[in-house]
């Protein structure tokens, strides 16, 4: 087997120095009767060529997003990464090394997280950030259980404009710890009423922007009328782009700012791995969850970066630790780092205009069409439309003309009455034959 | 070398990537535009590939030397993989495309699905976690959920964790409230069935018991504990950390077990990435498996369909939520694929008998210099030694371990786990040959007599030739910096 | 544009400190009236997706290998190429360093030169190789030069075996030089009388084995006759792998083995770029051309490796060098070594019968289509069919039924009246399912 | 750390390739079988990966410094093009596919000569020549075409090349039979016209004529040049290792130039990688262009075909032959296209413009220190320095040279071009932000005032603090090792 190195000559000079006759005498505590004579029921190995075979077959199976038309989100995106990126990344010092438990053989690791950190808190307008959590939604799910242990309360209220899979991992969590949510009622318009719901009972706040539907929410008054009640915000986001144009969550005073960072960086990979974003104020700093990565010196005095305050973490603190959180997202907030390092302050933004920009000209061909009406008043790149039909069915049939047209809310929100709505987003990839294409394919199948 | 930090090297008009400003249009953000800067410079593409190329020459590898961490799994990380993920039907698929257009990738999720319960022999998967703890978690979840369903939930509400268990297992079980009642470690290394049955009651939910463990060796009695546990209606989760040593050698499904998650990127290569992105499923027994999360994929009328909702489930199933937006870390189950179809079941049964064969070569290489805990026995994939041949020569494990960089080497695991003095944990892996194996003991051997013939400053003193010598990490806790500050500009000289 | 790093601001503060106005003032010497006011009349800057679009599409336009059943060879061979390979010469100490004059910080290119040297002098079973030539092709004719000067004599005889395209390049160097070539009668049978053409004049004798038909041919008697006239034998090989099996040029007598070294570690790049490979006996060793590496000591006395003997070379020579030679092809002998290392003497021997047995699988599956006559005795992975039409057209209609048939002979020489020859290659990519397409469209067509 | 080579850690049973033996077949070999072993140790995948990375660790490269070496502009090499170049359709075809199935690569081979042609204002390319060297070759062999073709090939046999040339010029020269005669150098670095109009007469075939020179300046008096040579009836053969300082800016065309060659790896950024492949595209006037060698590509009815015979090229075509075996490094021209779409005609100028400000930049920065043997004029894209400035001493352009390693920078190009001493030769390219030319201008001044100062150690042991130190040129050379061999069996200790 290629990965293995031992011959059958080593394995038995090496079996004579350690003693015993054959490899089974060291499975000795194995109960016998439990102990495998034959390899398992499952095929034997495989040559390199065999193996891409398999794969490819399974890979050409699917239509990836960068052959067709393409405005899927919800969530997650599809934007260019540039190829330095991915090339970095798979550099054996960084791909093949362990947590950055030994900073001294691991500068590499550590100086990137310390980048990270500083980039994400510059762009959530935040004071501290993070070394990245799995994803956007158990980022979400982290923050709701800090926010309980800052306010000392259990009792969290989710916006209707929160993505119904973030709400989803929020209430599994909650509910198996008994805490309380509230979860407000879907809010296509970005209309609904949060003020209300924030009491001294309320632990915190979770309110997206831009928000599932697209719409854009102001954040202050709920930020001033939370921290009246001695409640948190936590302003969320899963589409990082849009904080390139957008006023950030800190400048409108949100307590934990939490988001998906795959766009940046990341491709679409079918759901994961991403990379999420988490920052708060310096005050809650140790209520937060996942790694820190900190500056400090050496013995001669040389800068040099190190994990820390990891008392708060599980593998000092055990049951009493904020999160249970061990693994983050390494590679893929490398990524993120590398990507927005690529970009700059310059680049950012002007990739968040263009997604804007396509998303406007997107809506103003769409509303054209007969049997389609553009519901938002404001959004960045995505929004959301009622069709005259049910979105699934249309979603189904404009996939068979080979144009992905979006997601239908139907399928986040099933059972909601809100099967004729359709969320679509539009990024840098866009061109104008895909906005034509799927303004021809809708005109033909309304 | 010290290589600045992008901040000190980037400006604000900077840009790496070549956009077309878009034409003029009518903004629609409601007022909500950014006002403010941002406060991210940026670097040309050349500076940005020199910047993290330096960056990374500062790191070590699998690729760069061996990689002893015990319970870590540090094996080759095969570019195949690499390649096989980044396929355009993996990499470049949306979570919420119609079903219809990611029939293959719902395939590859099913046939890793199925690798998986096969090598346990156990009845479902649960894919979705991200790692390793939120395995755990999802583990513990079903044990919640199914304790429930029995109406069982306000009195069942301890769990049993051993000593030497990983800290994510306490801090898992406190998570969704339960209280952890620990089992103190025996001197022979092994958690005994009796010192279980004694701590057994109707208060008793489930045990978390890691198997092999991390004393590196095989519970003799998890059978007769898997036993007991059942009879008093817990349930038996295992932690899967150390699933290397056993793959294609033993099922824990036969073991009894009820939960494991499984660490692809231990167990199944997929790379550690420095931190991460993991991946952990949960195998999961008859008895636990209506209770797996969604989403899930179920194969129907010959094709693939994906389960998004609790109420979709169908028959007994009664998810018990969602533990993520979507469907878990696709990029690694296609390299964790990718490793199983490489390997076949005669290579992963070999690749864990190597595993074992390395540690105890390596035993036997060091057990007259160094001190074995629970004696010169045979282990698993790891080998266990504590800091008693340490004593009185003021060298601590902690200098061991910074000692090893200066021979080129990654320490191993050490102080870990909590139940022996010093212990240092080493997993040399199947991936290392006989030569290199070789080598590694002779640098011990050469670093435990430098020790015992009172070479302290070498020890104390490392590391010497890395990157850089020993951080201060106190300093770094006692008052944090946590991001880079523009320095403040320095006032003009006095007139 | 992203790969520049200077802004505006630097360039004025840059001109400034040189003391002039404008970048023009430094273009001084351009005479005035042929400096371009203006860019040249060619697209402005391109965004990475767009370029990545444009040249995807050019891409599309063509039918990979690796899509359709595939049996082309003449001179270059598709095999599977091990992930491991691309990934490491990509890296970028490999991929961004340049030719070794600077040994101390280049040890990494001169050490693999070494084992490349090493690996090529094994598989030739000679003496002595060099770190590589641009192809098997320019090898050949750098090859009969080295000859020439070897035996002072000047008069070339090429096999009619040797691939035709080898010997237009050594007709046209020849004929540059005023040397002379033989050129003997294409020999599709492998039988021609090479010994007859040797006598006092010639400078050496060319022959390829296999040949371009797929004949394996015996060198010793050529090897014999050559030495006995104080001519020298120079081997000839398209294809590498066919060292893992038959007998070495080397232990036949040769002086001089070149070929082309794709096979091994290198894609099929539509011509390039590929490795020659070129080794000899010691005694000729100063009147070899291309670059070498040797081994020697630094000024600890630790091992350490240096390009040597180049007073050879042309940047000391100039007019006097071996050959005009100077780039080599550095990073196609780093893939050929490492899928060597891959490999290991018994991978390669194993990949060799793989290769043989499906030539062999495959020739007789054809032999049994009406229309189609196996032409060869002896082969390795490739051998001639005579078909019952012009192989061309008979080429072209497989291909429109997706079936990558090989190369007509009159491609290779037209005129030469072979008009229905095809040559067919097979490797160890070609599966069950490839044989049958071939013989059923095959069926098909004639 | 030194890595063995692989022959010390291979063994020759092992494989690092999974490959199934096949099934029993009758071999038609003829019985040329193979008896012998080949010697050829391996690894397995893990150790492979491991050997090479370690090497590659004793390398520099762009990515991991500044690279001053002049005349061979080793700029960034950006990884779009390295992934375009992996595009199935360009690495994944053979060349003697029918063209039918080709027609997006020969496109490609179109655009790019189009490209080429655009930039040079020339007449046609041949894209095949492998190299520099061997583009050199192919112009010089389309002018001895095309003297012949004129029935002047007996008379016509003298080329001119300045002493300031490349070796390669010469060199090839000589190869197809030319006799080489040199043209002084001046001191003002510059070839005259009048030396040149002294050397010509009907013996004289060309001129070869490297602009902008090899001592970094444009030759201003290029056209007058140009015109003598060809009212002498003669060929302007121009070296293009330097076009880089001029892409965009000016047209060798313009200049009267009749070939050049165009390094794709020096000025279009394919990679050197350490030593090659390199591609060497040579453009042609009107006068020279029916010469080109086969095969080309042309466009016939909207789709593309490739003439691979010389009798099939038609109309006044005379192609002189065939350079080698295919169509040329289609990698390279997948990349170099690449890299021209991306810079596109204004990015190609600024380049030019960036790369001739940042030689200039760092002459600014060390005239004051160091000679230049021309005077403190403005250079184009790369800066001569000589070695007056290290007079008294006792230290060498050799050692200034090594002493930059220590400081982590890759040598500039030294004793090149010969008509100066010590010649120091730096060429930064516009790869180069300002910050990295400020270093690199420091590091050089701080070496030179150690020079200076008499620090003559830091420079005759240098380097210190690299993979190796200065290693034994003339030990290699005496007695060539040139491949590994088996040690020796040890005899048996005497009883």
């Amino acid at each position: 087997m290629r990965y293995l190195p031992l011959s059958d000559t080593d394995r038995s000079e090496m079996l004579a120095r350690i003693g015993v006759n054959t490899v089974d005498d060291l499975f000795a505590d194995v109960p016998k009767s439990l102990l495998l004579r034959e390899p398992v029921d499952l095929p034997r190995r495989k040559g390199e060529l065999e193996v891409e075979r398999i794969l490819s077959r399974m890979s050409a199976k699917n239509i990836s997003a960068s052959s067709v038309p393409f405005f899927v989100g919800a969530g997650a995106y599809k934007h260019h990464v540039p190829a330095t990126v991915d090339h970095l990344i798979q550099r054996s010092e960084f791909l093949t090394s362990y947590t950055p438990y030994q900073p001294e053989i691991a500068q590499g690791t550590l100086q990137y997280l310390f980048e990270f950190q500083t980039q994400v808190a510059a762009l959530t307008g935040m004071e501290v950030a993070n070394a990245s959590m799995y994803d956007g939604s158990t980022g979400t799910g982290e923050a709701v259980l800090m926010a309980h242990r800052v306010t000392k309360r259990r009792k969290a209220v989710l916006s209707g404009g929160l993505h119904p899979h973030y709400a989803d991992v929020v209430r599994t969590l909650s509910e198996m710890s008994s805490d309380d949510v509230v979860t407000m009622a879907p809010d296509v318009g970005g209309t609904e009423d949060v003020l209300s719901q924030i009491d001294d009972s309320v632990s915190c706040v979770v309110v997206q922007s831009p928000d599932v539907f697209g719409n854009l929410r102001d954040l202050k008054p709920i930020a001033d009328k939370a921290h009246q009640h001695g409640a948190l915000l936590i302003a969320v986001f899963t589409e990082a782009v849009s904080l390139g144009l957008v006023k950030s969550p800190g400048s409108q005073g949100a307590d934990i700012v939490v988001g998906e960072g795959q766009s940046i960086g990341n491709a679409l990979n079918f759901g994961g791995p991403y990379v999420g974003l988490f920052a708060t104020q310096s005050k809650y700093l140790r209520q937060m969850p996942g790694r820190l990565c900190g500056e400090t010196v050496d013995a001669d005095s040389n800068r040099g970066f190190v994990l820390t305050l990891s008392t708060r973490e599980q593998h000092i603190r055990r049951d009493k630790a904020t999160s249970n959180i061990c693994t983050n997202s390494g590679l893929c907030s490398l990524a993120f780092t590398i990507h927005m390092t690529l970009l700059g302050e310059a680049g950012l933004s002007r990739l968040a205009r263009i997604n804007h920009a396509n998303a406007v000209k997107l809506a103003d061909q769409l509303a054209s069409v007969k049997g389609v009406e553009v519901l938002n008043k404001t959004f960045f790149n995505e929004f959301t439309l009622r069709l005259a039909k049910p979105a699934d069915e249309v979603v189904e049939r404009l996939a068979e003309k080979g144009v992905l047209a979006g997601v239908p809310v139907s399928r986040l929100l099933p059972g909601a009455g809100l099967d004729n709505l359709l969320l679509v987003a539009s990024t840098e990839v866009n061109t104008d034959d895909d906005r034509a294409a799927l303004a021809a394919a809708l005109k033909e199948v309304l | 070398q010290i290589e600045p930090l992008l901040f000190e090297i980037g400006r604000y008009d900077t840009t790496g990537v070549d956009l077309d400003e878009p034409e003029d249009f009518k903004p629609r953000l409601g007022g909500l535009e950014r006002k403010e800067a941002i406060g991210l410079p940026g670097l040309s593409e050349p500076e940005t590939m020199r910047h993290y190329v330096r960056l990374s020459q500062q790191n070590y590898g699998i690729d760069t030397g061996l990689f002893p961490l015990g319970s870590c799994t540090m094996k080759h990380n095969a570019r195949l993989n690499e390649r096989m993920a980044r396929l355009p039907g993996f990499s470049d698929v949306h979570p919420l495309q119609p079903v219809s257009t990611v029939q293959g990738a719902l395939e590859l999720m099913n046939e890793l699905g199925r690798y998986l319960v096969t090598l346990t022999n156990m009845t479902a998967v649960a894919l979705s976690p991200k790692a390793g703890a939120h395995g755990e978690l999802c583990g513990m979840m079903a044990i919640k959920a199914a304790i429930e369903a029995k109406g069982e939930g306000k009195t069942r509400n301890v769990v049993l964790v051993p000593d030497s268990a990983h800290g994510t297992n306490p801090a898992t079980a406190a998570l969704i409230g339960f209280k952890v009642k620990p089992v103190p470690a025996r001197e022979d290394g092994w958690v005994h069935v009796e010192d279980v049955k004694e701590r057994l009651g109707p208060d008793v939910a489930a045990i978390m018991l890691t198997n092999p463990n991390t004393c590196g060796l095989f519970e003799p009695q998890v059978a007769e504990i898997a036993k007991a546990i059942h009879d008093a209606g817990a349930y038996f989760y295992c932690d899967g950390a150390n699933f290397n040593a056993i793959v294609g050698k033993a099922k824990p499904g036969d073991l009894g077990v009820d939960a494991m998650h499984i660490n692809l990127h231990k167990t199944f290569s997929t790379p550690h990435g420095g931190g991460g992105p993991g991946s952990g499923p949960v195998v999961l027994s008859e008895r636990l498996a209506p209770f797996a999360p969604v989403p899930f994929v179920r194969v129907k009328d010959g094709s693939f369909e994906l389960v998004e909702q609790n109420n979709e489930a169908g028959g007994t199933a009664a998810p018990f939520g969602r533990m993520t937006a979507f469907h878990g870390q696709m990029g690694m189950y296609v390299r964790a694929l990718s490793y199983m179809l490489s390997h076949g079941s005669d290579g992963m049964k070999q690749a864990s008998e190597d595993a074992v064969l390395n540690a105890n070569y390596i035993r036997a290489g060091l057990a007259d210099l160094m001190s074995l805990p629970f004696g010169n026995k045979p282990c698993m994939h790891e080998v266990l030694f504590d800091d008693a041949w340490l004593k009185d020569t003021g060298v601590t494990t902690l200098d061991v371990a910074k000692a090893m960089i200066d021979e080129g080497y990654h320490p191993m695991t050490m102080y870990f786990p909590l139940v022996v003095h010093g212990a240092m944990l080493i997993e040399p892996t199947e991936s290392e040959s006989k030569a290199s194996l070789d080598l590694f003991v002779a640098m011990l051997r050469d670093l435990a007599m430098a020790a015992k013939n009172g070479d302290k400053e070498r020890f104390t003193g490392a590391p010497y030739h890395a990157p850089r010598r020993r951080l201060d990490e106190t300093r770094a806790a006692r008052s944090p910096i946590l991001k880079w500050t523009p320095p403040a500009p320095v006032a003009e000289a006095a007139e």
